[in-house]
C-alpha cells in the first residue's frame, strides 16, 4: 500500500454526504507505538462485535518497540467480510508525524477525529472531510498526573469519542472491558473514566456532522474473536505436542507464548507444579528444530514454531528429517522476505522454500491454513500427519492470519485418539517373526514402521542416519539401495498427497476459476461476491495443502481461464501448478499477485483477474516475456 | 514395559541385569586401525558393561565426524542417531525432554563441537542436559582428512608442515567456565581413568564433559603434533587415581587416612579420588579453571576430575517435568476435557 | 549402480572371444582405501594418456578413511569418450571384501587379474572370463619389509602387471612417474621397482590369453589432464579472488585446498613472505559466506566453496546479498544428497534449492560448467557477475566433475581487466551533482551503483541491510518502497539472464532434442552418437546457465520432444523449465533422471530417451500419473 | 586516497584532523527514551570525535535487534552494515580480511551475541580480528519484546514474574577463557569508564571486547531484574579509573607515584589505570577469571578493563597479508603472467 491508510483505487471514495452508513465502513487509529493504544483498540473492537457488528481488525505496527507509528484498522461489514479495505472512512488522528499523510489519504467524504493541537494546515486544510477536533491531551492531562498513564489514556478517551460519535452501546463497552481487564477492576475502573470523558466531550463540544453509525445486529452470534496464533497453539495443546522448542521472532512468538500460557494453565498439575509440556526457548532456530526432531524420534509430539530467516536456518535440519523419516511439526508465521525484510508485515512468501527446503531432493508436505479455525485444525493435524508419515510437516500461516483477530465459527473439540501412527512396541516385535526393518515397505504405501527408543525388546534398537542407508537402516553406499529409498520416499511423498487435506471448491461451472490459499481467502470471498455483482462469475478452488491434491487439476480442467491469486512476487504456487499439473494445463494458469506486505484486499483480486481478462498476463508466456511481466505484474490492487 | 531387556541365552560373566558384555558390543569398527576413537569405543563398552545401563534405555547420538561414526560400534540392539554435523546437542536435548528415562550418551569431535557445534555445545551445558558428552578429541579433522581443527593447540605442526596459528579452543576450560556441572579430561590410551570417569558420568545427572584426547593415527600422530600418542604420554598430568563406587555397593578397598576425597554423586554412587598430580578441589570452579590455564601455559595435559557439582538441577527438573515420560502421556493427560475446552473458546467469544 | 563394478545393461559383454581390442575398454582396480593406491592408479592413467591414448578415470571411494572397498575405473576410448561406462572389461581384483561380487559383476569375455590367494569358487569361479592369478602379496613380501610400504607398493606391482599384459611403453610409464613423483627421486626408483617386479612376473608366469591393449595413438596432443576443482582453483586465482573463506567438506575441500597451493605458490612474495590472498578456515559454512559477503562488501572479489549442507546453512545469509545486493561467489561442488546423503558419490540435486535459496521472493544466478575448461572459465566469470550485479553467484559443479580427472583443450588466458562492475570512486561522487543513492536504477538496467567503505567522501557512506529500505537505503517499511525495491530486483533479474553464458546448442534439425547440462554433458555426447549409429538423430542444448537464457526457450519451440536429462530424483531443471519457459511449451518436455549417485553413463541416456519414445514417461501428465510416475522415471540405464 | 574525509564547513570544536563533533552524529534514534544503548551511542560518538577516526575509515557493522539498531545513530556518513542475526562477527572478518585499513566497529546485542550468534563470536575472538566489539547487554531480547536472554543472571526476574532458570552465559569471562586480547565490561550509565575504554578498543589491535551493561527500560528495568538501573548502579564494582593518553599526546596529569599502572597500546596510545576496587592486575588472565567469578558470586558486578594482551598478533597479521588492502589489488598482481600461466599448464599435460 502506498500508505497505511492510504486512498483506495482510484475514484472509491467513502459514503459521501450525510446519509446514513450503518455498521459498513473502516475506521483507522493513528496512533504512536508503545502508547498503549492497543488496549483501546481491542476495547473497540469487542465493543462492535459485543454489539454483534461483523468486525475485522488489523494492526499496522512497525519492526519497533516505542515511538513510531501504527495504524489500527477495524472493519465493520454487515456481510462480513474480513478481509482489508484499501482505504478508510474515519480517522482518528493522534500521531502528529503521520497527521498529514493520514489526512491527505482520507477519501473524500471521510471523518476525522484528529488531537485539537494538530494544525489544520496542508492536506490536512482539505474541505471534503468532517473534522473533528478534540484536545485529548489537555483532557488527559487534567485528570491524569502519571505521563505514562496519561498517554495510555489518550487511547481510551478516543475509545469514548467515537462511541459517542458512532452509537456504541454502553452495554457493549462493558462487556469489552469486562474482557479486557478480567482480573483487573481498579484498571477497568480508570478505563471507562476515560472512555466517559470522551463521550462527554462529544455531547458537549461537537455537533454530529456525518452519516456513518453502528447499530446493533445479529452477525456474531456463536463465534469466536480470534488470533491464528492463539487458534494454533490450542490446536498443538489438543494434538498432544508435548515439546516445544521456539526462538523469538515476529510474527511467529506469540503462537509460542500463547502455547506456553496454555500449558501453564491446562497441563500444570497445581499439587505439585509438575508441567505435562516442555517449552524451551533455543538458542537459535537450528537447535530448535533440532530439539523438536530429537523428542520427535524419541517418541513425543514436537514442534518448533518460526517465521522466514528461521525457515532458512532450518533447511539442513529439515532434510536430515525428510531422508532419515523423522517426524517433526514447524510452524511458519510467515512475514514478509527476503531477509530480515519486513518483520512486521505480511506475506506468502514462503511456500515454495518450504515446500522444498534443504538441498538434494527432498519435499515437504505444507498445510495452508486460511482460517483461524483451520489454523486450531492444521495445527492437531500436523502432528497426526508428521506420526503418520514420519516426516517434518510444515503449517505456513502469515502474520496477518496470526496475529489479527479474526471471527471465526466454534471450534470442533477433536474426535478419536491421536494418530500416532506406525509405531511397533516391544510386543508387537515379539510377534513379528522376521527382524524389523526400519525402512521396508511392508504396507505398500511405502511408510515404513518405527520403534522409539526406550522400547524393552533387543531387536528394538535401529540406526538413525542423514547418510546412505538400507531398509533395516544399516549403513551402505549402495546405489542400489540408495536409489530404492529415495523412490520410496517419493512414493511416500504420493500416498502423503492423498492423505492432505482436498481444497475447498465452490463451483457453479463458471469460465473463470480462482485458485487462491491462506489469508487470501477473505478477499477472494468478497472479490467473487464483487465480481458477480459486476455480471462476472467465478469459481473459487482453495488450496489447502501441499503437495496439491488432484482435486486441484481437476478444478483446473473444468475451466479454461484460471487466476492463481498470492500474496508474493514470484508467483510460488503458481510455479508449482505449471511443474506439477499436466503439462497441457499450464496454459490455463494466470498468475494474480499481491506483494505490497498489508493483507491482500478484494479489489487487488479484482483488478489482477479484470487485467488479464482483458490482456493476458504475459507470465505464462516465457522468457521473452519474463522482462515485461515484472514490471505488470504484482502490484496493489 | 519392564526394566532390563531380554538378555540373549549367551554364556559367560554377567552384570548386575544379568546381561553379557557381548549385549555392550557395536558393529564392528570402520575406523583406522590404531585410532584413538577406537580405544574410546572399548571403554564405553567395558563402563557400559560394568555400570549394567539396560540396553534398551541407552539412546546415542552424534554429529558427523570418525568420531560421531563410533556410537554404531557400541551396543548395537540400543537405538542410535547420527545428526547433522555439530548438531548433537539440541538432538540429544529434545529426545531427553521426550523420555527422561533414557540413558543419553552422545559422541562428538572436536571439528563437531569446537567449530560449527560451539553454540550449541555451549547451551546444552547451560541447560545442564543429563548426559554425557564426549569429544574425541584428536585436534584435526578425521573424516576431510587432517585440516586443524579449533582445539589444535597453537604451533601444533600438520602432516603437511603446516602450523597452527591459532590459540586452542579448550572443550574443559570452556565448559568449567560456562558453569556445566560436571566436567573431566582424559586419554583414549588410559583407560583405568577413563572407565570409571565414564561411570560416573552416566550416574552423573547433569551434563557430564568428556574431553578425550583420542590420537588421529592417519593425519595428527607426528612430531610435532601435540595430540600424537607420544606427545600426549609425554605430557600427560594425571591429577587423581579414581575408583568409581555404585550406589548398591560398599567402599571396600582401604584407603589411607586423608590420602582420597569421595564425591558423592546424585544416585548414590561415589567417586573415590586419590590425588597424584597437582593439589586440586574438583569442586572449586575457579581452581578448576586455573589448572587447567596453568597446564595449557606449561605444556602439560592435565587430566582427570577438574570439576563436579553433584546437585545442579538438570534441564528435566528445571522444567519440572513429571517423573513419567512425555511422550508416553496420552489423550486423558494431554487435552483439555470438553468442559475445560467449551470453557475456554467461551472466554473468546 | 548395482555394484561398482557392476554389468552393464543387460547383455552388453566386453570384447568376446580372443579379437583384439585395441584403445577401447575400461579397466577397474578393486581395492582397499587408505592403501595408498591413488598414486598407482594415477602412473596408470598418466602413462596411458603420455602414450596419446584418451583416458577418462572416475574413483569411487568410500566417505571413510582407511579399510573400505574403494574402486578406480579407467575407460580407454579412440573417439575420445570420456563418460562412465556401466561395465568394465578389465578387472583388477586385490580387495578380498568385494572380490566375489566384483567377479559376478563382470562382462562374459572379461578379464581378471587377481591376487592369487583369492579362491576361485563361488562367482570367481566362471569360466567366461580369463583370470591371471598373481601373487602380489608374496611379491612385495619378498622385497618389502616395512608393513606399510608393501602394501602401497603391492598397488604399484599391479601397474607394472597391467602394463606388460596391455603393453603400456616404459617410456610412458617413466614419464607418469616423473609427473608423480616430480621431487622425490628416492619414491621414484623404487616405484620404478615395483613396476617392474609386476612386468616380469607377468613375462615369467603367465600366458597372455586375452585380446586387450593399447598402442600409441594421438588422441591427447595438446591436452591437459585435470581435475575440475583444480581447473576452479586456477580460474579464481586468475579471476582476482583475494578473500577465500571455507569449511572442510567433501567433495568440495579439494577445490579450495588446491586455491591455497596456487596461492601459496603465486601469490606469496618470496622476500616477506606475505601473502595476496587470505585462505580462512572457517567454523562453519553460516561464517565462511559471511566472511565472503563481508569481505565483498568492502570490495574484495571473495569466495566460499561447499556441497550440499553447506548450502543449506548459507539460505539465511544468501537471501541477505540477494536482497542487500552484496557480491559473493558460492561454489557447490554436489555431492549425492538429501542429508548428508552419500558423501563421495555425485549428482546434480542442488539445482533447484541454489537457484532459490533463502525465504521469501529470491532468485540466483547459477553457472554450470560442463567441462573442466568451463570450470575454469566459470570460475574466472563468476566473479564478474558477482560484481557487475552485486549478488551472490552460484557455480554448481559436482563431485564427478570436481575430483575427477579429465581430459582437456587447454586454458585460455583471460582478455582483458576485471569487471568489477558499478563502483563510484571519491571522483565520480564529487562529479555526480545530485547525492548518490545506492539502490536507485539510474542506468534503466536494475543495476544499482555502490560504493565501497572507505571511499573518501563525505557522501560515499550508505548502509546495508537485510530489512526495508528505499532508493538511499535508507530504513523504511513503506510499502511503496518495498514492491519498488521488489520489482527493480525482478528486472534486475532479467538483466542478468541477458548476461549469463547462453546455451551450447548443437542442432540439425532433428525431431528430438536433448536438454543437459554440467557433467552430464560426456554421456549426452556419446549417447547422441549411439542414436545415430541407431538411425536416431537429436539436437542437443547444453544450457550452461540458471537463470535460463532465452535461447532454450527457442530451441524447445523448434523441437516437439525435448528430454531434459539430469542426475537428480526430481527433475530439477525440468521442473525450472517447466515453470518458466512458455506454458505451450510445456508438453514437449519430458524427463529423464539418473540418481544411483555415479556419473550417468550413455546408456542411461540412451535408455530413457528410447523407452518414452515409445511410451511418454508420465511425468508431464500431472498429478493423477505422478504416483505412477515415481516408480518408473529414474534409475538406471 | 587520502587520509580524511573533507569536513562539512560547520564551525564549533575540531578534532585533530579537523573534524567536527557533529560528523560523528548519526539518525535520530527510534529506540526507547531512555534506552542505554542510546547512552551507549553518545559515548561511541564522544570516543570516535576525541580519538579523531577518520569516518570514512570507519565501518559498522552488526547483526539484529534494539542494539543492532544502534550504529545507524552515529557516524552517518560511514559504511553501515546489518547483518543478520548473530552474524555480525563473520561479516566484520571479512571485511576486515578485504580492507585492513577499515575501523572496525561492531555492535550486538546479548541475543545476537550470546545465543545465535555464540559461536560465530567465539570463533572472532579465536582469530583475533582487529575490530570493537560492543555487546549492549540487557539481559533480554528487546526487540522482540522482553525474552530472556542467554547473559540473563540466573534468578533474575522477568517483567512478568517469570524466574530465569539458566546461569548466565558471561560475555568477559567467555572472552577471557577463550583468550581474547582485550576485555572490558563497563555500563551504559558510566561515560567516564565507557569513553576511556572505547578509545583503547580502538587503538587495539585485535579483538577488543566490550560487554556494556545497557538497561532495556521497556522489558527489564524492574525489581528483580540483575541488569535493571537501580541493580546496576547498586551492584557495580568499579575496579578502575581509566585515562587513556593517544600517542602523539604527553601523559600530563601527574599521578602520585605507586598509584596507577600504565598499558601500553600497540599504536603507541596508552591507558592510565588507577585502582578502585579490587587489587587486579589486567596482564593475568587467571586473574581476570577469578575477578568475574568472584564478582558473580558476590552479586556484584566488575566493571573496568579485565584483561589486555596488546601484543598478540592479530588476524592481518596471522594471515601475513600484505599492507596495501587487499580490495585494492589489480589484475597485475593477482593474476599469474602468461608465461607462469602456460609453465602452470604444461605441468597438466
Ligand atoms: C554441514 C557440514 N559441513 C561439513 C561437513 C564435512 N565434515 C564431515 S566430518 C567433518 C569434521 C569432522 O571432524 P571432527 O568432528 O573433529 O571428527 P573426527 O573425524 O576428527 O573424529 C566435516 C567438516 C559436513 N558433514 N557437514
Ligand atoms: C534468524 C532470526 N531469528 C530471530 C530473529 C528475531 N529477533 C530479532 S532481534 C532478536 C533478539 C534481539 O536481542 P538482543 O540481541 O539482545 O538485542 P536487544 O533488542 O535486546 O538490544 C531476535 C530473536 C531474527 N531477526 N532472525
Ligand atoms: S582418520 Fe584419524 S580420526 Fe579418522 S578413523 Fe582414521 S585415525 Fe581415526
Ligand atoms: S525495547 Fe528495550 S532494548 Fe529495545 S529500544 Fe526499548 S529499551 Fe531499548
Ligand atoms: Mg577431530
Ligand atoms: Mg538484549
Amino acid at each position: 500500500m502506498a500508505h497505511p491508510n492510504g486512498r483506495g483505487a482510484a475514484g472509491q471514495t467513502a459514503a459521501e454526504g450525510l446519509g446514513p452508513v450503518v455498521n459498513d465502513f473502516t475506521l483507522t487509529a493513528a496512533t504512536v507505538n508503545g502508547s498503549g493504544s492497543q488496549s483501546a483498540n481491542l476495547v473497540l473492537t469487542r465493543a462492535l462485535f459485543a454489539m454483534g457488528i461483523p468486525v475485522a481488525p488489523k494492526n499496522v505496527f512497525p519492526s519497533n518497540i516505542e515511538g513510531l507509528p501504527t495504524w489500527f484498522n477495524v472493519r465493520l461489514s454487515p456481510r462480513g467480510y474480513q478481509a482489508r479495505r484499501a482505504h478508510t472512512d474515519i480517522l482518528v488522528a493522534l500521531n502528529a508525524q503521520t497527521w498529514q499523510a493520514d489526512a491527505a489519504g482520507m477519501p473524500s467524504g471521510g471523518v476525522v477525529i484528529h488531537e485539537a493541537t494538530l494544525p489544520r494546515t496542508g492536506d490536512a486544510a482539505r474541505e471534503d472531510c468532517t473534522f473533528y477536533p478534540v484536545p485529548f491531551q489537555r483532557l488527559a492531562k487534567e485528570r491524569v498526573a502519571n505521563p505514562d498513564l496519561r498517554k495510555y489514556l489518550t487511547n481510551m478517551i478516543y475509545v469514548g469519542v467515537v462511541a459517542e460519535l458512532l452509537g456504541i452501546e454502553d452495554a457493549a463497552l462493558g462487556s469489552a472491558l469486562d474482557a479486557q481487564f478480567r482480573s483487573k477492576p481498579r484498571a477497568r475502573s480508570s478505563n471507562l473514566e476515560a472512555i466517559e470523558m470522551g463521550r462527554s466531550y462529544v455531547r458537549e463540544s461537537l455537533v454530529k456532522q456525518d452519516g456513518f453509525r453502528v447499530e446493533r445486529m445479529n452477525g456474531t452470534e456463536g463465534e469466536l474473536l480470534v488470533e491464528g496464533n492463539l487458534a494454533a497453539a490450542l490446536g498443538c495443546l489438543m494434538g498432544g505436542c508435548t515439546v516445544m522448542a521456539w526462538y523469538p521472532i515476529t510474527p511467529s512468538s506469540s503462537l509460542c507464548e500463547h502455547l506456553i500460557a496454555l500449558a501453564d494453565r491446562y497441563r500444570t498439575d497445581q499439587a505439585t507444579g509438575e508441567r505435562r509440556m516442555a517449552t524451551i526457548q533455543a538458542e537459535d532456530e537450528l537447535a530448535a528444530v533440532g530439539m523438536t526432531l530429537g523428542a520427535a524420534w524419541a517418541g513425543a509430539r514436537a514442534m518448533t514454531s518460526t517465521s522466514g530467516p528461521g525457515i532458512s536456518l532450518m533447511a539442513e535440519f529439515v532434510g536430515f528429517g525428510y531422508f532419515a523419516e523423522v517426524p517433526a511439526v514447524i510452524f511458519d508465521i510467515q512475514r514478509v522476505g527476503p531477509s530480515t525484510g519486513l518483520p512486521t508485515r505480511t506475506m506468502q512468501g514462503d511456500v515454495s522454500s518450504a515446500y522444498t527446503l534443504s538441498h538434494g531432493d527432498t519435499r515437504h508436505p505444507v498445510l495452508l491454513p486460511g482460517t483461524v479455525s483451520e489454523c486450531y485444525e492444521h495445527a492437531r493435524l500436523a502432528f497426526d500427519l508428521a506420526d503418520r508419515f514420519q516426516t517434518p510437516v510444515f503449517v505456513l500461516s502469515d502474520l496477518d492470519l496470526g496475529m489479527n483477530l479474526w471471527r471465526s465459527r466454534s471450534f470442533a473439540y477433536p474426535q478419536g485418539p491421536f494418530d500416532r501412527g506406525k509405531v511397533l512396541s516391544a510386543d508387537d516385535l515379539e510377534c513379528l517373526g522376521a527382524p524389523f526393518a526400519r525402512y521396508a515397505d511392508v504396507d505398500g504405501d511405502a511408510v515404513p514402521w518405527r520403534t522409539l527408543p526406550g522400547t524393552d525388546h533387543p531387536g528394538a534398537g535401529y540406526f538413525t542416519r542423514g547418510s546412505g542407508h538400507d531398509d533395516h537402516a544399516r549403513y551402505t553406499e549402495s546405489s542400489t539401495a540408495y536409489r530404492g529409498t529415495m523412490e520410496r520416499l517419493a512414493r511416500k511423498f504420493e500416498t502423503i498427497r492423498r492423505a492432505m487435506p482436498a481444497p475447498l471448491c465452490l463451483e457453479e461451472g463458471s469460465e473463470i476459476g480462482l485458485i487462491a490459499y491462506g489469508s487470501s481467502d477473505a478477499a477472494v470471498g468478497e472479490a467473487r461476491d464483487m465480481l458477480a455483482e459486476r455480471g462476472i462469475d467465478s469459481d473459487y478452488c482453495r488450496v489447502r495443502a501441499l503437495p496439491v491434491h488432484a482435486d486441484v487439476e481437476g478444478f483446473v480442467a473444468r475451466h479454461p481461464r484460471v487466476y492463481v491469486i498470492e500474496q508474493n512476487r514470484d508467483g510460488q504456487l503458481f510455479s508449482i501448478l505449471r511443474s506439477e499439473l499436466a503439462a497441457a494445463l499450464g496454459t490455463r494458469l494466470r498468475s494474480v499477485r499481491y506483494f505490497d506486505g498489508d493483507p491482500i484486499p478484494a479489489d487487488a483480486v479484482i483488478e489482477g483477474v479484470l487485467a488479464q481478462e482483458e490482456a493476458p498476463a504475459q507470465a505464462a508466456d516465457g522468457l521473452l516475456a519474463a522482462a515485461a511481466a515484472t514490471t505488470t505484474t504484482g502490484g496493489r490492487g | 514395559m519392564t526394566a532390563t531387556a531380554t538378555p540373549p541365552p549367551a554364556a559367560g560373566p554377567r552384570n548386575r541385569i544379568g546381561i553379557g558384555r557381548e549385549t555392550y558390543k557395536g558393529l564392528p569398527t570402520t575406523l583406522c586401525a590404531g585410532c584413538g576413537h577406537n580405544s574410546i569405543t572399548n571403554h564405553l563398552i567395558k563402563a557400559l558393561y560394568e555400570s549394567a545401563i539396560p540396553p534398551h534405555r541407552l539412546a546415542k547420538t552424534s554429529g558427523i565426524g570418525c568420531s560421531s561414526k563410533a556410537i554404531a560400534y557400541f551396543v548395537e540392539s540400543a537405538h542410535g542417531l547420527n545428526a547433522v554435523h555439530g548438531r548433537m546437542p539440541s538432538i540429544t536435548t529434545g529426545a531427553k525432554l521426550a523420555d527422561r528415562e533414557l540413558v543419553m550418551v552422545g559422541i562428538s569431535g572436536d571439528g563437531d563441537t569446537a567449530s560449527i557445534g560451539l553454540g550449541q555445545y555451549c547451551h546444552l551445558i547451560r541447560r545442564n542436559v543429563d548426559c554425557t558428552y564426549i569429544v574425541e578429541d584428536n585436534g584435526v579433522y578425521g573424516l576431510t582428512k587432517g585440516q586443524f581443527s579449533a582445539t589444535a593447540d597453537i604451533g601444533s605442526v600438520q602432516k603437511k608442515g603446516q602450523v597452527n596459528e591459532f590459540e586452542t579452543i579448550d572443550i574443559c576450560g570452556l565448559a568449567v567456565e560456562l558453569g556445566a556441572s560436571f566436567v573431566a579430561r582424559s586419554f583414549s590410551g588410559d583407560g583405568k581413568q577413563l572407565v570409571p570417569l565414564l561411570r560416573a558420568a552416566f550416574a552423573h545427572r547433569g551434563t557430564a564433559v568428556l574431553d578425550v584426547i583420542s590420537p588421529c593415527v592417519t593425519f595428527n600422530d607426528h612430531e610435532g603434533s601435540t595430540k600424537s600418542y607420544e606427545y600426549v604420554k609425554a605430557h600427560d598430568t594425571v591429577l587423581q587415581e579414581l575408583d568409581f563406587i555404585p550406589a548398591d555397593r560398599e567402599i571396600v578397598v582401604d584407603y589411607p587416612e586423608g590420602t582420597t576425597t569421595t564425591v558423592r554423586l546424585h544416585d548414590g554412587s561415589e567417586m573415590v579420588l586419590r590425588k597424584l598430580g597437582p593439589e586440586h578441589d574438583p569442586s572449586d570452579r575457579l581452581a578448576a579453571l586455573r589448572v587447567v590455564l596453568e597446564g595449557r601455559s606449561r605444556g602439560e595435559l592435565v587430566t582427570g576430575l577438574l570439576y563436579v557439582d553433584p546437585e545442579m538441577a538438570d534441564l528435566t527438573e528445571r522444567e519440572r517435568l513429571p517423573q513419567v515420560p512425555l511422550r508416553d502421556l496420552g489423550e486423558a493427560e494431554l487435552r483439555l476435557s470438553p468442559d475445560a475446552f467449551a470453557q475456554l473458546l467461551a472466554e473468546w467469544a
